[in-house]
């Protein structure tokens, strides 16, 4: 049935092995066909589709009410973030304006999502490179935050909060209590982070000098996010494209010039220090006000195309939808971060070891029902 | 004092009282097959508990506790829902030799007890080349892993058995070196006598620094060598799946599993018994009195502690760092572990012969 | 052991020396030429044991020669498998028929 | 013939000869129950799940593992990655047409006796993806069998160890799917 | 000089991996630290965020009316169809005809939780229920009816 | 740089181009013909769009019509660019050497609309199966069996 | 015929079984396995005859080394699963039986010979024995041949280094390199990466 | 009990597995299907089969290993002794190991020991 898994040896001291897509270190149900030569890589070749759940062609005919709810779960680990971006578009097209508490509560929730997402992708790599107890100690803060989304959002992961207009309901009585709680017991845990994975000799050198990248082939292969970032290029699309409060909030744009996984490992650690600086000086200026603006019944968008970039916990989420002037959308298409990233793979995997594929999967960080749609 | 030892002499002169020779020895050996069995079985369920319930600590959570009090139970379920799990044999896999390699690894983790002295007295064979016999022995379970990972007609577990086999040969050797610092010091290779050397305090802290750096690379070779994480490449669960026991299922991975164990446990044992005195109680010295009141405690108590003790700290190196690549892992052996045991050794000899120990 | 006569330990040793013998003559393989050779190293090792047990207890030249002898095969068999991995890697063949028919 | 008959006609025929109760097994023989309810303790009580995700729900089947709810309480830990040992397989998250014949592989690989948890919508029906999806298969028992289901988008970890009690209770009281079907097993 | 940088490279390998072992070994003997909350046990305990969409459920009050008009707003605003709203016409005391729910289908199996149903819900007849505890053998017994049999609407809700 | 550059900077070479600056970024509609050596300009001197990020398609019933959203690492000014293909035989030629990018997002596009890309190096189905029948992000795609219809 | 009698039949029954289907075996990994089967069984006869520092020798050395070298050799130069071929006919013939002829003509010439001795003395070959002679320098010490073995070993270390490591370019060729970066075409391309190492201005959004 | 307790064991180890396999096959019968008994690779199917040539930089360890076998197998002896004959032991051992160091060294300069 799968004539592209089809693999024929032509040289008798190449092997091509499966990794996925049933695979612990795929994450999901990547698959890679890898070619070996002893048990140095030789092309990576990256087979996507297992988990593609044909989300655009969904939402065409889906209202913009509902085809937010869908793409919460493309990268559910980002889910706010995707809703965030795909309300945007909306408001682009609707020409809604967003009260400013709503945006307030928008930028903490997507904050607190980035870091959440990367506690998981913390633990998730660390697992990957064979340490199996930072992942409990990342699940023990990122349990808190799904707690307080929970609280305000009614759900832990798939959260469909954010609504054209605003946030569906208003936050929780408790939340700006919490928020600050776990602002004071995540900063006493990073460093923790840093004893037991950052400064480790045996991690440091399964890193180092891995899967390297250079700044060319970052821009050339269209990578976004920490991948990038990683190997120089500035592309924060908080920083360069601000959309809701993110011009109003002070931080920095970390960025590392060495381009392997150690470099990337270090600017999602450094992400969630900065988010939590984002997060601290929203959390006490919540304006008053409606937390939702007033909408029609049914959303039409007017006839056009409308492109939305933000900054998900992967990178650039671009959400391109035109419109024909109906309820529903004539096209969408999700410019995912995975899809590009994953590209570089192959750059980044050849002439390694599996094992530097496995700290190299491990720092990008994929997502793949992200990656497939 | 009592100890073991009484024991088995009582049974071994009531037995020789009554029987012909050949007899007495039948009924030894059967005794012996029923403690080894006895032995293997209960250190499983120990040993597999103990490791889930470490880890769980370590991990800030309860681990098993729903089976039994304490979850003493899990693993038993375990090992009985293994046991009445279908075990089967993939149709390209070489069908004699994926059955024959369990019952290889579990040989050479049986044959590994024989000089094992777990108290007083009470070993079952005090064989004169005791320690050299055990790295000949340990040396052997590659061969289980290579037959496994062969056999299996599986390419993560060929890829995992040859990792596994250039780890074990390479760690043999530093293991090897840390035992000669031993030899060196007490002048035999039998363990009666390696424990006896002991009687006025354990190696580890009459050897002054070499012997703890000796016990140092010792650990990190014997964790290696069980192909226990952070070396445990043959299976790396995130790069071969299962690595060389990918195919095994039912009764066969659970004699891999147990094996595993096993391992751990003589390891440990060999390691307790060098360089921590075996079944020797805590001597100081010719402070007689202090050691008398220490002599109290069983020997069979202090050699368990001991083992035991040493079982944490591989169980803790498991759930605290990451896995080493493989070319780290022989860099690590060849770069730094086997120039530094060498020249321990030396080092060793020269207290030894200086006589400038305790 | 009393009951076991010298004569049988040689006799063994013997059978495994032919078999490697035979092994030897058969095979066209390099690597299993190889282990043949270690059967027929091995019977040796027997005889010496064996010689030095029963014929001269009191010394120990007999078991000084296995041990030597155990160190050569080692040496041995590693330079041999070199030898037989770089064939392999140039001819793609370790068949001594093929690597006496081409130069290398 | 009728699933009810399958359970009452033995156990009717053989109360007589047997002291205990009685089961028929799947080959046809018939253990008395202590066995059996023995066998079925270590099997339900040691029920080790293939690491199985493919989308949303294997986040929440990831959040089942650390420490606040901690599914080793029940021995669930010994997560495989070779189907070959694993008992369970929760399939979290959907299942596409690419996935469905690898989904069948591997449920076909593993060694008897396994089970299978539908976790999510996805997994029990398509869930979200029910409609105007040409690429999702309507539910994971189109194609393996399905022992139990938890609704969801994603459940959360309470519900999945919810659902592995639920599975427990179906191993020990020793039914098949289809005897459940018939006559509901109250836990 | 080569030895000195080979030992002090040694050193701070040793140093490293001694600051992981112990942090776990900081976690390993404070068992305070546990966090475990022990799920079947504590159900009782055990108390949901009030917001938290565990199903959708219709509440009944004691006299087992509801305040479902059957209008279908929550039909058209399920994003995937999960509520299927079987309305019937029945008659007013004034003799009139006018809609009315009749079945309430509800496929729990497919609900993404989403929340938009309640939202469209005019009357507020529908809400989200903190139960989780749905794991079933039958899939089929997951479609659910929501009115109660014989429920009625209650009065006033238009 | 201004719109009216890149106007006059892409009439220069593609005379038949328009322009329309209505949405939100500069969008320049050309034929497909002509891509690849706008394509190869762009990326050069001196506008220097060296980040593709996004590449889709969209199927207008009557023909397709490519979409490459453009920036610039240097000035962060993106732009679109908007190629109509036939949509009975649609070909374009592939950019996936000026953008590496290029190779992934366009295998996608082959996949879900079936645009056949001329000179690309590795065109197969990315996505979807070997054997899957039709392009299902067509307006026309039928799918009886697995697509249940609301 | 006592225990040890029995013992000693059986391993050598073994030993040789093991051996025979070690040459004969038509899957070269199964050879391997059947030999190292055989050997061990040879050290079981060490074990048999007292001789435990030989024993343990030999299963460090032949067992925990040779043996899985040889493995390791055949994973890295054979298709192990496939069988060899067979043998030519008139070869097997040939060599069956000339040990055959050789095997009878020891046999009768160490029966002829008629060793007298049974073993009835003792012989202890203690590891302080080995060690004390080993290092003695009189007159029949072995110091000599102990380091000259070191040469040896050092001499097929180096030798083994010689053989086994490819020239570097050869290397370089068949492992996976990072392939070439593969870039634009066009001849700007110098000018345009010159560009991207500019300082990044953010302006004009 | 002598070497004897090496067969004991050997048969406990062979019951014990023998055993355990035994029950296991008495009382779980396995269902067949086609897929069952193919290799696991992730969930697809293999392709080529692993029997094949592996190319893997490790033997070259198995090779160094070997000669360092060889010399610890000297040095149990020496180890022994070396106590009671004093300086000598040592100088020659010094000797040995320094020799055999040299080959180490000269490995080490060759990138022997580095992986391939
Ligand atoms: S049921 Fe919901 S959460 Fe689970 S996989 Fe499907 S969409 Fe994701
Ligand atoms: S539940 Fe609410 S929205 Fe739905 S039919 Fe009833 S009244 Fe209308
Ligand atoms: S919660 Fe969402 S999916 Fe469920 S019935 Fe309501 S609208 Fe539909």
């Amino acid at each position: 049935m799968y004539t592209e898994t089809q693999i024929i040896n032509n040289s008798n001291d190449e092997l091509v092995i499966n990794v996925g897509p049933q695979h612990p270190a795929t994450h999901g149900v990547l698959h890679l066909v890898i070619t070996l030569q002893g048990e140095t890589i030789k092309k990576v070749e990256p087979h996507l589709g297992y988990i593609h759940r044909s989300i655009e062609k969904m939402c065409e005919s889906l209202t913009y009410r509902q085809f937010i709810c869908a793409s919460s779960r493309m990268d559910y680990l980002s889910a706010h973030i995707n809703n965030h971006a795909c309300a945007l578009t909306v408001e682009k097209g609707a020409q809604i304006e967003v009260p400013q508490r709503a945006q307030y509560i928008r930028v903490i929730m997507d904050e607190l999502t980035r870091i959440a997402s990367h506690e998981l992708w913390w633990g998730a790599m660390a697992m990957d490179l064979g340490a199996f107890t930072p992942f409990f100690y990342a699940f023990r803060e990122r349990e808190v935050i799904t707690e307080i989304m929970e609280e305000t959002c009614g759900a832990r992961l798939t959260m469909n909060y954010m609504v054209p207009g605003g946030v569906m309901t208003d936050i929780h009585p408790d939340f700006q209590k919490r928020v600050k709680e776990f602002i004071q017991l995540f900063k006493s845990k990073i460093d923790e982070y840093d004893d037991l994975v950052t400064n480790n000799i045996i991690f440091q050198n399964r890193t180092k000098g891995v899967g390297h990248l250079s700044k060319e082939d970052a821009i050339s292969y269209g990578c976004t996010g920490a991948v990038a970032r990683a190997s120089g290029v500035s592309c924060d699309i908080r920083k360069l494209y601000p959309y809701d409060i993110y011009d109003k909030v002070t931080f920095n744009e970390i960025l590392e010039t060495a381009g392997d996984s150690f470099a990337r490992y270090m600017i999602r650690m450094g992400e969630m220090r900065e988010s939590i600086k984002i997060i601290e000086q929203l959390i006490d200026n919540i304006p008053e006000g409606d937390y939702q603006a007033k909408t029609k019944a049914v959303l039409k968008l007017p006839k056009g195309d409308f492109y939305t970039r933000v900054e998900t916990a992967r990178g650039e989420l671009g959400v391109y939808i035109v419109s024909e002037g109906a309820a529903t959308p004539y096209r969408i298409k999700f410019r995912s971060p995975g899809f590009s990233n994953l590209s570089a793979l192959d750059q980044m995997a050849r002439g390694g070891k599996i094992g530097d594929l496995m700290a190299t999967m491990g720092t990008l960080d994929l997502v793949i029902p992200d990656i497939d749609r | 004092m009592y100890s073991l030892h009484a024991i088995t002499h009582s049974i071994q002169d009531w037995l020789s009282a009554r029987l012909s020779p050949v007899w007495v020895l039948m009924i030894e050996s059967i005794i012996v097959i029923v403690l080894a069995i006895g032995l293997f079985a209960v250190l499983g369920l120990i040993l597999v508990w103990l490791e889930r319930k470490v880890a769980a600590h370590m991990q800030i959570r309860l681990g098993p506790n729903r089976v039994g009090p304490a979850g003493i139970f899990q693993t038993s379920a375990d090992t009985l829902k293994l046991i009445l799990k279908e075990g089967l044999t993939p149709d390209g896999a070489d069908k004699f030799l994926f059955n024959f390699a369990p019952f290889v690894v579990m040989i050479v983790a049986m044959l590994a007890l024989a000089p094992i002295a777990f108290a007083n007295g009470f070993q079952i064979w005090d064989i004169n080349i005791g320690v050299l016999y055990v790295s000949a022995i340990s040396s052997l379970s590659v061969i289980g892993i290579l037959i496994a990972g062969w056999a299996s007609n599986n390419k993560y577990s060929l890829l995992g058995a040859m990792r596994s086999g250039a780890q074990i040969v390479s760690y043999e050797l530093s293991a090897g070196l840390s035992i000669l610092t031993i030899v060196v010091l007490t002048g035999s290779l039998q363990i009666s006598d390696i424990v006896h050397a002991q009687q006025n305090g354990w190696w580890l802290f009459k050897g002054h620094i070499p012997v703890v750096i000796a016990f140092i690379i010792f650990i990190i070779a014997a964790t290696a060598e069980t192909n226990r994480a952070p070396f445990d490449l043959a299976e790396a669960e995130s790069e071969l799946t299962a690595g060389f026991h990918t195919e095994y299922s039912g009764m066969k991975f659970a004699l891999f599993f147990l094996a595993e164990y096993i391992n751990i446990f003589i390891v440990c044992a060999i390691g307790a018994t060098l360089f921590l005195g075996g079944w020797m109680p805590f001597h100081i010295g010719d402070w007689a009195q202090f050691n008398h009141v220490m002599d109290y405690i069983p020997s069979s108590i202090w050699f368990f502690g001991k083992t035991f003790f040493l079982i944490f700290l591989i169980m803790w190196f498991r759930w605290t760092f990451p896995r080493l690549r493989v070319d780290q892992l022989l860099t690590l052996e060849w770069k730094y572990l086997l120039p530094i045991s060498l020249f321990n050794l030396l080092l060793v000899t020269v207290i030894a012969i200086m006589n400038w120990h305790f | 052991m009393s009951t076991v006569p010298l004569t049988h330990i040689l006799f063994v040793s013997t059978a495994l020396f032919f078999t490697g013998m035979y092994g030897l003559f058969t095979r066209r393989n390099m690597i299993t030429m190889l282990m043949s050779i270690e059967l027929i190293l091995n019977s040796v090792n027997i005889n010496f044991v064996a010689f030095n047990k029963y014929l001269f207890p009191q010394k120990m030249d007999g078991i000084f020669f296995s041990i030597f002898i155990v160190t050569i095969a080692a040496a041995e068999a590693a330079v041999a498998i070199a030898i037989i991995i770089n064939l392999y890697r140039t001819h793609k063949s370790i068949d001594v028929d093929d690597a006496t028919e081409l130069k290398w | 013939m009728d699933v009810k008959e399958i359970i009452s006609e033995p156990q009717s025929k053989q109360q007589e000869t047997f002291p205990g109760h009685v089961i028929p097994t799947q080959g046809g023989g018939i253990i008395t129950s202590t066995i059996q309810d023995v066998i079925n303790w270590a099997r339900s009580n040691s029920l080790w799940p293939l690491t199985f995700a493919t989308s949303c729900c294997g986040i929440e089947m990831m959040s089942v593992a650390p420490s606040k709810y901690d599914f080793s309480r029940f021995g669930f830990e010994v997560a495989r990655a070779s189907p070959r040992q694993a008992d369970v397989i929760i399939v979290a998250g959907t299942i596409v047409q690419k996935m469905a014949p690898v989904l069948k592989r591997l449920y076909d690989q593993m060694a008897d006796p396994k089970y299978v948890i539908a976790m999510g919508a996805c997994a029990i029906s398509g869930g979200p993806f029910f409609y105007n999806t040409y690429s999702v298969v309507k539910g994971a028992d189109h194609v393996i069998p399905v022992d139990v289901y938890i609704p969801g988008c994603p459940p959360r970890p309470e519900a999945l160890l919810h659902a592995l009690i639920t599975l427990q209770g179906k191993i020990k009281s020793g039914l098949t799917r289809e005897q459940i079907k018939a006559n509901p097993i109250q836990l | 000089m080569f030895i000195k940088e080979y030992i002090s490279e040694i050193a701070k390998a040793t140093k490293s991996l001694w600051t992981g072992m112990r942090l776990t070994g900081h976690y390993f003997v404070r068992p305070k630290t546990v966090i475990t909350q022990q799920y079947p046990d504590n159900r009782d305990t055990l108390k949901m965020a009030d917001r938290f969409r565990g199903e959708v459920i219709m509440p009944h009050d004691a006299d087992n009316l509801h305040a479902c008009t059957g209008c279908t707003a929550c039909e058209l605003a399920c994003p995937n169809a999960t509520i299927k709203v079987i309305t019937k016409f029945e008659l007013t005391p004034e003799n009139k005809k006018k809609k009315a729910l009749d079945t309430f289908v509800y496929h729990l199996d497919m609900c993404t939780l989403c929340g938009l149903c309640v939202d469209a819900c005019p009357t507020g007849a529908i809400q989200m229920g903190q139960n989780f505890e749905h794991s079933v053998y039958d899939r089929s017994t997951l479609t659910k009816k929501l009115n109660k049999p014989g429920s009625k609407i209650r009065e006033g809700v238009e | 740089m201004t719109n009216e550059a890149i106007k006059e900077f892409v009439f220069n070479v593609v005379p038949s181009a328009t322009f329309d600056e209505s949405g939100e970024f500069f969008t320049i509609q050309i034929d497909a013909t002509e891509w690849k050596s706008l394509a190869t300009l762009l990326r050069g001197v001196p506008y220097n769009f060296n980040y593709l990020f996004c590449v889709t398609c969209i199927d207008w019933k009557t023909h397709f019509t490519t979409v490459y959203h453009l920036t610039s690492t240097n000035h962060r000014r993106a732009i679109v660019v908007k190629a109509k293909v036939d949509r009975n035989d649609p070909l374009i030629e592939t950019v996936s050497d000026i953008w590496k990018t290029a190779e992934f997002h366009e295998r996608e596009v082959f996949d879900l609309f079936g645009v056949r890309f001329k000179n690309h190096p590795d065109l197969r189905r990315l996505i979807l199966t070997d054997d899957f029948e039709g392009y299902p992000l067509r307006k026309d795609f039928e799918d009886a069996v697995n697509m249940i219809k609301l | 015929m006592d225990t040890s009698a029995i013992i000693f039949y059986a391993i050598s029954a073994f030993t040789l079984a093991m051996g025979l289907m070690a040459v004969t075996s038509s899957k070269i990994f199964r050879s391997a396995i059947w030999l190292l089967l055989s050997l061990v069984g040879i050290a079981a006869l060490y074990f048999w005859m007292q001789v435990e520092f030989i024993a343990a020798i030999q299963i460090i050395v032949y067992v925990g080394g040779i043996v899985v070298l040889i493995i390791f050799s055949i994973f890295l130069t054979q298709q192990a699963g496939t069988k060899m071929p067979k043998a030519l006919l008139r070869r097997t013939i040939g060599s069956a039986l000339a040990a055959f002829f050789g095997l009878a003509f020891s046999f009768n010439l160490i029966n002829h010979y008629g060793f007298k001795s049974t073993g009835s003395q003792h012989f202890n070959a203690s590891v302080s024995d080995v060690g004390t002679q080993m290092l003695s320098t009189t007159e029949h010490g072995y110091i000599l041949p102990f380091e000259v073995v070191s040469m040896l070993l050092l001499s097929a270390m180096i030798g083994c280094i010689v053989i086994a490591i490819k020239p570097p370019q050869e290397h370089a060729e068949k492992i996976g390199t990072k392939p070439e970066n593969v870039s634009s075409p066009e001849p700007e391309e110098e000018k345009v990466t010159e560009n991207i190492s500019e300082p990044l201005i953010t302006t004009e959004v | 009990m002598g070497a004897f307790s090496l067969i004991v064991l050997t048969i406990a180890a062979i019951a014990f597995s023998a055993g355990g396999i035994m029950a296991g096959k008495l009382f779980t019968k396995g269902s067949k299907n086609a897929q069952k008994g193919q290799p696991y690779e992730c969930g697809i199917p293999t392709e080529t089969s692993p029997w094949h040539q592996f190319n893997v930089g490790y033997y070259l360890f198995a090779l160094l290993f070997l000669i360092f076998d060889v010399e610890m197998v000297f040095m149990y002896p020496w180890a022994v002794v070396v106590k009671k004959m004093g300086i000598t032991a040592l100088f020659e051992i010094v000797i040995f190991i320094f020799i055999l160091f040299m080959g180490f060294l000269y490995a080490h300069k060759k990138g022997a020991l580095k992986w391939m």
